[in-house]
């Protein structure tokens, strides 16, 4: 069974668009504020600047039972369902896929009411009867086979569901999709989970563009896309499942994590997802909002160049393990919402060691140990990389100057977006960086991220550590058909990789969505697939 | 022709106006203007004639202010009136020219609105009527194609042009008395005949008392029938235009007659006046001209002219001179 | 001793508005200059258990979200922005005065096309010309001044024409000229004497704006880069721990307003007096 | 022909015209044609109204500004033909007075500077050298040497005009050009400043331009006086002939005008109808036909050619046999 | 005025294609490489497919010489297709065509509230020059231009949204989410606005035309209001153009802060995101925005003031 680890994007490892400054994007939060403001409007009111024309907010549903949530990113991509804008139709409750993951982590029936393996490579999924788009297009095997066919074709098709893992997608009969891998997969069915493989109606691809708005098939259906700003969702009365508790509801845009945070604190969103691990404390101190914290599966580290004199010396990374206090840097920086890293993976991964303990700070052993290592004192001066996306690296990169500089170590900050560093980063110029990474990168399983961060040929090998023996068992892991034998191999992996040092890991980090208490229902998905639910409500 | 009797037009007594509260520019001025009559301010600069035009009609820009005395027009007392009051007066009873013609025009305004504007306050004409009467004074002052030019900006009229259009703009309000402060100062000199042409034409049309102010004295004798000189904020002489073009008895007047009209002295030089004129924060004590007077009496400290400001000495009917030197 | 105080007086009613700007800035001054003497605290040491405390014993405005403290950390920061804002005056006033002037002297076509490139730029935000080179030669010192120079120049530029061709109109210029004085003693004691006020009053109005700008950009990140910080940085550091230590916010806002506000008052002052002498030459009231 | 035979000052059909910015051809016809000596020890007095280019022309003199046709001969030499050197010896020799005497002089100088600043130009020895002959010519202009600390603000009208005079006579010019030195002075300030310019004129040798509105203050002043309207020069005559027989209507427009208090009113507004025209738009054939009461059409085609009409009377006027009456 | 406005217009044809070409430039003076930047807005994948993007690279056209591929965009830009972003793969007109209306918005509530605010404040402190009242307005003033709006916000949000829950904190859907912002930007163009209303009023109650009307039996209040506002604002209409122009782009941080999808947001997400084509289009649109605006404003200029003709050349 899966843990719950969780990924909020599944192709973005960096999970960079949850981050402050780029986030500042192109968001803009409509506002429906059921505050008395009149009076005060009328202060103003003399410009008439209203009759200008050019102020388009989206309509103003009056609805008891309205919700309005406030999201991170607004749609970038034109609605293409490779992309990540699928990831906000799913969690506006729009597009469904063939499966759904749970909170927990399990696989459940969703479009598909069942799945049952035809051979090695084929999956055959049993298509629910009844189930009918918004705009009444029923739903069959021939419209789901065309969508994910047209997902195989696309220009960057999605990790999940590529040409390179999955080899066709065929309509067995009218109830019946098949879905072909390339190689021998049990996580096909956890593929079509994702919502890159959801669902719109055919006649929302007739045109240039991708129309989302009215042909949904989830448990709302979208009323009104406000470019750049929000979703004004209605409930989706002929859903599969049951109407929806909640009457219509409303997604907000919102780049910024702290005015995500406001607009909770002020009332102005009854929902608000993603929130920063500095506003986390001081919304739970807020008397009628409600904070909800997951674990993801997501470690922050900080990669060393195992390639670079004198980090190719093990002594001296363990040095700096040693060196540093995660445990300190979980509790103030993160503020709590994150826990000392106890190796790549998380505690309550199921590959995870069970005796995997963070390393605490011990700077005489980390002073002796830079003795051991005969290396010249002199070659101790290094630069330490930091991207600003997440806004607290800057400052986890400042703790670690300072810890690091502690046992003699000068460490120098270069700071700057992703982009002006990754030059460096891949051409193996740097000497360290701190590094927000998930681990899950497509599925459910840490076999991508174990590939291309550790493996000699590994596509996103920073550490540029090169070990036979573990690409071996790399090797080994990816063609196992047990999880029990894949599991053994991954903690074995992750054992190595913590006592050498190759990376300090340094926190495990947590996802909190907070939502005002007389929101009912409300569960933070560790993949971040869902928030408008059927079952989500109003008091 | 004027009886003696009749309200004066413009009636001012003892009248002091200072900077602040220490300088003096003008120091008791006595002035009467009745109907019908020019009289001429005449000063250098610095004599305090612009300031006391201005103080008629309670327009002086701050910091100056009257300080003593009192000024009536048509009966009506302006010093202490209420700001209502003076704006029913303005430009109703008193009209006004001044130097600079074109710049005393709204430049983004057409003319012919600021000509019917008095009508428009004082007459309660309607926007038309206004414009359409501010055409037919325009007319009258002898502007060409008077209604074209009523829809011009000042900018698109001459000097001369600018300066009919005011004089008419002061006419408007049909007032009784018209001051005129140097109003041909700024224009080329073949179109001052014209303009003051036009004034001596419009006063006797109307019976305007004028009070004209001028450091001009052939504009003077051409146009005045009673002359004021003042000197450094003091009046020192008064009386008919004959008897003080002809026959001045203060010194200084007579100077200033023989420098404006280029008179030869002996050697063939012009006649003219040693020093230079004080500026309004110079306290001279006594006869403000003294130190410049060829005859003041004794220059020595201590005598009368260095001493007591001169009384008015008449000396024929209505020929006032400051000077102690005047014998009656 | 009556007469001292009369006369300070005088000066006070004369040029409050300038002296109270100049006693303000020197202030702020010399804090930039003796931070080291100032600050008990290094400004970039950590002290991850005083996280955000309060002003009290011996962080008199207490700590950042490392626990650094936060006056060491004012005092310091203040020097970027200030040096960056300065540093660009001096090289706007310099190649603007010199350009302006030389149209304004030269005049014809080279004039023509250099208003005409000043009338484009003097309306382009500095902000986004920073952006703009931002995006293409990335962030830093030489950006910021680069950027904020490349339009800095353009109003100084406007007003050396217009009092070059001001100054070329006037009598005593043409009578310089006539009585066979060198271009060069024209210029040195004629044109810049009486340029100087209105530049430099010009130059000092400028400055808080120019503190507003790269605090601005470093507020976006775009400006001094980690680990230095400057005024605009530490706002947008603070900006997420407002409700919990509104301190964090209100210090570097403040500091900025109050180094903005002493030298414009100052470039007020001036320029008062450039008026004033300006009416007394020219004979207006 | 001998130097001493030769005017001082020749210039020969001058014409300079400034255009109007943005409006394609227009143009300012300033000086429009204009040829006049004036002689050694000469005062030439230059009359017109404003607007009509005696600025114009006294700055084409000087080199001031350079004319668009014609040429400038002084001592002999061709001025618009002189290199840059050349040019600044020739400062020396010619000079301008101002109108405004307060603008003509730096507002941040001292007077003192303002005084040694042509003489430094000209590298006229020494500080104390300097120094010595500012305090002669102070004494020559009537000046306390006191006075020339202070800085022009502090100073009256009558004063600054003999220090701009006693600048410009510093370095012993041969031919001084004086814009309308006295306008803006007070009747009795000017007659001190015309006086001194005729007694610094004789002890000095010098050729004066005296440019005015005002004829009558060129009465007492000048050798002959030249009459200019709209760019041209339309009477030239010894002094005392323009006042007593002027033979172009508007030299007796002008005249009158500036005699009110003799002629009278009436008089004076029947010799001159409406204003000076533009210099932009000149009406065709005579420029002064549209204001003169004699204007035929003749007047209104043909321009007047300035005819000699007796010796050193010259008038451009179809009817100046007829005006005399 | 068909004249200057047609001079204008060659100036702005001018000037736009000088523009394009150092726009056009723009990537090349960077760094950053077209073909990956498109590829790592759609692929979150950190390790690219050097084949992949050399393949785009050739789709692009990117391997045309330097010259062809600017005439070639260049005829794009001047049918108004300015290509499309590299972070959303939208049309790039289409993006800044809304912001602009978004921004303009924005500026315009807060000149025109700072042009009502400053015009009375500005001709009350020049009706009392010297006295105290003018004190405290120009202190204040010189205080507006002095508070950083990336201070002065948070603070607003802080006190309006927060503490006292009476405006909503960020967002752009109505009236209500535009109070703060325009509050924020407006300062400081109210602090210029006053102070040149207040110099320009200075000017004019010193006018002798003043003067005239008062001796024809107006009250200063009359003469103000009939002869003097319409003289005294045409300087401040200057500035008003130059603010416009200026906050179209320029009001970056207000935009930020309160999320408004706005010209100066755009512009500083296509930096942090190197979208160089957005960043083209954006210098293009801002720089014909404000010659635009500047000619509108002489026009206006010329309509309000009748000394200036507005012909081939106005100054």
């Amino acid at each position: 069974m899966l843990t719950g680890s969780a990924l909020w994007r599944l192709n973005d490892p960096f999970n960079f668009r949850d981050a402050i400054t780029k986030n500042l994007e192109e968001g803009h939060a409509p506002m429906i504020i059921r505050r008395p403001v009149s009076g005060r409007v009328a202060i103003l009111g003399a410009a008439g600047l209203l009759s200008l024309g050019l102020l388009q907010g989206p309509g103003q549903a009056d609805g008891h039972l309205h919700l309005v949530a406030t999201d991170a990113f607004p749609p970038q991509a034109g609605w293409a369902m490779e992309t990540d804008d699928a990831y906000i139709l799913a969690r506006a409750g729009c597009v469904e896929s063939l499966t759904r993951r749970t909170a927990d982590g399990a696989l459940e029936p969703a479009l598909a009411e069942s799945w049952t393996r035809h051979s090695p490579t084929e999956w055959d999924f049993t298509i629910r009867q009844g189930v009918t788009f918004s705009d009444g297009t029923p739903f069959d095997a021939t419209v789901a086979a065309e969508a994910l066919n047209r997902m195989l074709s696309a220009t960057a098709p999605p990790r999940a569901f590529a040409p390179k893992r999955i080899a066709s997608v065929s309509a067995v009969d009218d109830m019946t999709v098949r879905i072909e891998s390339v190689n021998p997969s049990v996580l096909t069915p956890m593929r079509v989970s994702s919502p890159n493989t959801g669902f719109l109606a055919p006649a929302a691809f007739a045109g240039d563009a991708v129309d989302p708005v009215g042909h949904c098939i989830g448990p709302f259906d979208i009323v009104e896309h406000v470019p750049q700003q929000a979703l004004m969702l209605k409930r989706h009365d002929a859903y599969w499942g049951g109407p929806a508790q909640l009457e219509s509801g409303e997604m907000r845009f919102i780049p910024e994590g702290s005015g995500r945070a406001t607009q909770l604190r002020t009332g102005e969103a009854h929902v608000s997802a993603r929130l920063p691990v500095t506003e986390v404390l001081g919304l739970q101190s807020e008397a009628d909002v409600v904070v909800q914290t997951v674990a993801q599966a997501r470690t922050n580290s900080l990669y060393l160049n195992n390639q670079k004199a004198p980090l190719d010396n093990m002594a001296v990374r363990q040095a700096i393990q040693s060196a540093i206090d995660s445990a300190a840097i979980a509790q103030a920086i993160y503020e709590g919402s994150a826990q000392a890293a106890v190796g790549p993976f998380g505690p309550n991964d199921p590959w995870a060691p069970e005796d995997a303990m963070a390393v605490s700070q011990d700077v005489e052993r980390a002073r002796a140990l830079i003795a051991e290592s005969g290396v010249d004192a002199e070659s101790l001066n290094l630069v330490l990389y930091a991207y600003v996306e997440r806004a607290e690296l800057p400052d986890l990169a400042a703790v670690i100057q300072a810890q690091l500089g502690a046992i003699g170590i000068n460490v120098e900050l270069k700071v700057a977006n992703y982009g002006a560093l990754e030059p460096d980063l891949l051409s193996g110029e740097f000497d360290m960086l701190v590094l927000s990474r998930g681990y899950l990168s497509d599925v459910a399983d840490p076999i991508g991220f174990l590939t291309a961060d550790y493996t000699c040929e590994g596509g996103y090998n920073l550490s540029r550590f090169c070990d036979p023996d573990i690409d071996a068992m790399v090797d080994q892991a990816s063609s196992a058909e047990s999880e029990a034998e894949r599991y053994a191999l991954y903690k074995d992996i992750a054992r190595e990789l913590q006592s050498r040092a190759v990376t300090v890991f340094l926190v495990h980090q947590q996802g909190s969505d907070g939502h005002r208490s007389n929101v009912a229902n409300y569960a933070v998905h560790p993949d971040g697939h869902y928030l408008f639910t059927k079952d989500l409500a109003l008091n | 022709m004027i009886s003696p009797d009749e309200t004066p037009c413009l009636k001012v007594e003892n009248l002091d106006i200072s900077i602040g509260d220490t300088i003096a520019v003008a120091r008791g001025i006595n002035l009467e203007i009745r109907r019908g009559e020019t009289v001429a301010l005449v000063g250098e600069s610095g004599s305090g004639k612009t300031v006391t035009a201005l103080s008629l009609i309670d327009l002086l820009p701050p910091p100056l202010r009257v300080t003593r005395g009192t000024v009536s027009i048509c009966g009506q007392k302006i010093t202490d009136a209420t700001p209502d009051v003076l704006n029913r007066i303005r430009g109703n009873r008193v009209g006004m020219i001044f130097q600079q013609p074109s710049s005393m025009l709204d430049p983004s305004c057409r003319v012919g609105r600021q000509v019917g504007e008095a009508l428009r306050l004082h007459k309660r004409a309607s926007r038309g009527e206004a414009f359409e009467r501010a055409i037919e004074l325009l007319r009258e002052v002898g502007i060409p194609e008077a209604g074209r030019r009523a829809r011009s900006f000042a900018h698109q009229l001459s000097g001369g042009m600018a300066q009919r259009v005011m004089i008419a703009a002061a006419l408007s309000g049909d007032p009784d008395l018209l001051i005129a402060d140097e109003p041909t100062t700024a224009l080329d000199v073949t179109v001052q005949a014209q303009i003051l042409g036009l004034l001596e034409r419009e006063r006797k049309q109307r019976t305007l008392s004028i009070l004209l102010i001028t450091h001009d004295l052939s504009i003077v004798s051409a146009m005045a029938d009673r002359v004021v000189v003042m000197y450094a904020g003091s009046i020192v002489e008064e009386g008919p235009v004959a008897a003080i073009m002809q026959a001045p008895q203060h010194p200084y007047t007579k100077a200033l007659i023989d420098c404006s009209l280029m008179r030869k002295a002996g050697g063939g030089d012009l006649e003219s006046i040693p020093g230079t004129i004080p500026s309004p924060a110079q306290s001279i004590p006594g006869c403000r001209f003294h130190p410049r007077c060829p005859h003041a009496l004794a220059r020595r400290e201590g005598s009368v002219c260095a001493s007591d400001e001169p009384t008015a000495t008449r000396t024929a009917e209505g020929h006032l001179v400051h000077c102690w030197a005047a014998e009656p | 001793m009556t007469m001292v105080t009369r006369t300070v007086r005088w000066i006070m009613r004369q040029h409050w508005t300038f002296i109270a700007g100049l006693l303000s800035g020197t202030i702020v001054a010399l804090l930039l200059i003796t931070a080291p003497v100032m600050s008990l605290h290094d400004p970039v040491a950590q002290d991850l258990s005083m996280r955000l405390q309060g002003p009290g014993g011996d962080h008199w405005l207490g700590n950042d979200q490392l626990g650094r403290d936060l006056w060491a950390r004012l005092l310091y920061g203040g020097r970027f922005s200030v040096v960056v804002a300065a540093l660009t005056l001096v090289l706007s006033v310099t190649i603007g005065t010199l350009i302006g002037a030389w149209c304004g002297r030269v005049g014809g076509a080279i004039d023509e096309f250099v208003m005409r490139v000043v009338d484009v730029l003097i309306s382009f935000p500095e902000i986004i010309v920073a952006l703009f080179l931002i995006a293409i030669i990335g962030p830093g010192f030489g950006t910021l001044v680069l950027a904020l120079t490349l339009v800095g120049w353009t109003p100084f530029a406007r007003l050396a024409r217009g009092i070059a061709l001001d100054i070329s109109a006037r009598d005593y210029i043409v009578a310089a000229e006539v009585l066979g004085c060198t271009r060069t003693f024209i210029l040195l004691r004629h044109v810049i004497p009486n340029a100087l006020r209105p530049i430099s009053a010009m130059t000092f109005l400028r400055f808080g704006h120019k503190l507003i700008t790269v605090g601005a950009l470093s507020y976006l990140g775009l400006g001094i880069q980690p680990p230095d910080s400057d005024w605009g940085a530490m706002l947008a550091d603070a900006r997420q721990f407002a409700v919990r230590q509104p301190l964090l916010v209100f210090a570097p806002g403040i500091a900025i307003m109050v180094t903005a506000l002493s030298v414009t008052l100052m470039g007020q002052g001036l320029e008062i007096d450039a008026d004033r002498s300006r009416r007394l030459r020219t004979g207006e009231s | 022909m001998s130097s001493a035979a030769r005017p001082l000052v020749e210039a020969r059909n001058l014409v300079k015209h400034f255009p109007l910015r943005g409006s394609g051809r227009l143009a300012v016809r300033s000086v429009d044609g204009v040829t006049l000596t004036i002689g050694r020890a000469e005062v030439l007095g230059l009359v017109g109204e404003s607007g009509c280019g005696k600025s114009t022309l006294a700055r084409l003199l000087i080199n001031q500004i350079r004319p668009d046709r014609g040429e400038v001969i002084m001592d002999g030499r061709d001025l618009l033909a002189m290199r840059q050197g050349e040019l600044r010896r020739f400062r020396r020799t010619v000079q301008l007075i101002f109108q405004n005497p307060l603008a003509a002089l730096d507002p941040r100088m001292r007077l003192i500077d303002s005084l040694m600043a042509p003489l430094a130009a000209h590298d006229t020895g020494t500080r104390e050298e300097c120094l010595e002959m500012i305090h002669a010519m102070l004494g020559e202009v009537g000046i306390d040497p006191g006075l020339v600390e202070r800085y022009p603000g502090q100073c009256s009208g009558g004063q600054l005009q003999r220090i701009v005079i006693a600048r410009a006579l510093l370095l012993r010019p041969q031919f001084v050009v004086c814009d309308e030195p006295t306008s803006s002075l007070d009747a009795s300030i000017r007659a001190q400043i015309l006086n001194l310019l005729n007694d610094l004129r004789r002890r000095f040798d010098l050729s004066l331009l005296m440019i005015s509105h005002d004829l009558r203050a060129l009465r007492h002043i000048c050798d002959r006086v030249a009459v200019m309207y709209l760019g041209r020069i339309v009477e030239m005559a010894p002094v005392e002939e323009i006042f007593q027989s002027p033979r172009h209507p508007y030299t007796r427009a002008l005249n009158a005008a500036s005699l009110l208090d003799e002629i009278g009113l009436d008089a004076a507004g029947r010799l001159v109808q409406g204003e000076p025209p533009s210099p932009v738009h000149p009406p065709p054939g005579c420029h002064f036909h549209p204001r003169c009461p004699l204007a035929d059409e003749t007047c209104r085609r043909q321009v007047p050619a300035l005819e000699r009409i007796a010796e050193n009377h010259e008038v451009s006027c179809h009817h100046w046999r007829t005006s005399t009456s | 005025m068909e004249r200057f406005l047609l001079k204008r217009a060659i100036v702005l044809v001018v000037t736009l294609t000088l523009v394009s070409f150092l726009a056009f430039l723009v990537p090349w003076l960077g760094d950053t490489d077209p073909a990956r930047a498109i590829i790592r807005s759609r692929v979150a994948d950190l390790a690219l497919d050097s084949a992949a993007v050399e393949a785009l690279r050739i789709r692009l056209g990117l391997d045309q010489p330097l010259l062809h591929q600017f005439f070639a965009w260049l005829g794009r830009v001047f049918q108004g297709d300015l290509g499309l972003s590299f972070t959303s793969r939208l049309p790039v007109a289409d993006q800044i065509l809304r912001a602009i209306g978004v921004s303009a918005t924005l500026a315009l509530s807060a000149l025109l509230l700072a042009l009502a605010i400053a015009l009375p404040v500005g001709t009350l402190a020049a009706v009392h020059q010297g006295r105290r009242f003018d004190g405290i307005v120009t202190f204040i003033a010189q205080g507006f231009v002095s508070i950083p709006e990336y201070w002065l916000a948070p603070v607003l949000v802080l006190l309006f949204a927060v503490e006292l829950g009476w405006l909503p904190s960020a967002g752009w859907s109505g009236f209500e989410t535009l109070i703060l912002p325009a509050a924020v930007l407006c300062l400081r163009p109210l602090a210029y606005f006053s102070q040149v209303m207040r110099a320009s009023m200075i000017d004019v109650l010193h006018a002798n035309y003043i003067l005239a009307a008062r001796s024809r039996g107006l009250g200063l209040a009359g003469a103000l209001v009939r002869h003097g506002l319409r003289n005294g604002i045409q300087p401040v209409l200057t500035v008003f153009a130059l603010w416009l122009a200026g906050l179209l782009g320029g009001s970056v941080v207000v935009e930020v802060i309160f999320a408004i999808p706005g010209m100066g947001r755009l512009i500083y997400s296509a930096v942090i995101n190197n979208d160089m084509p957005m960043l083209q289009g954006s210098i293009i649109c801002i720089v014909g925005l404000a010659i635009i605006i500047n000619t509108a404003a002489d026009v206006l200029y010329g309509v309000l003031n009748p000394t200036v003709t507005v012909s081939g050349d106005a100054r």
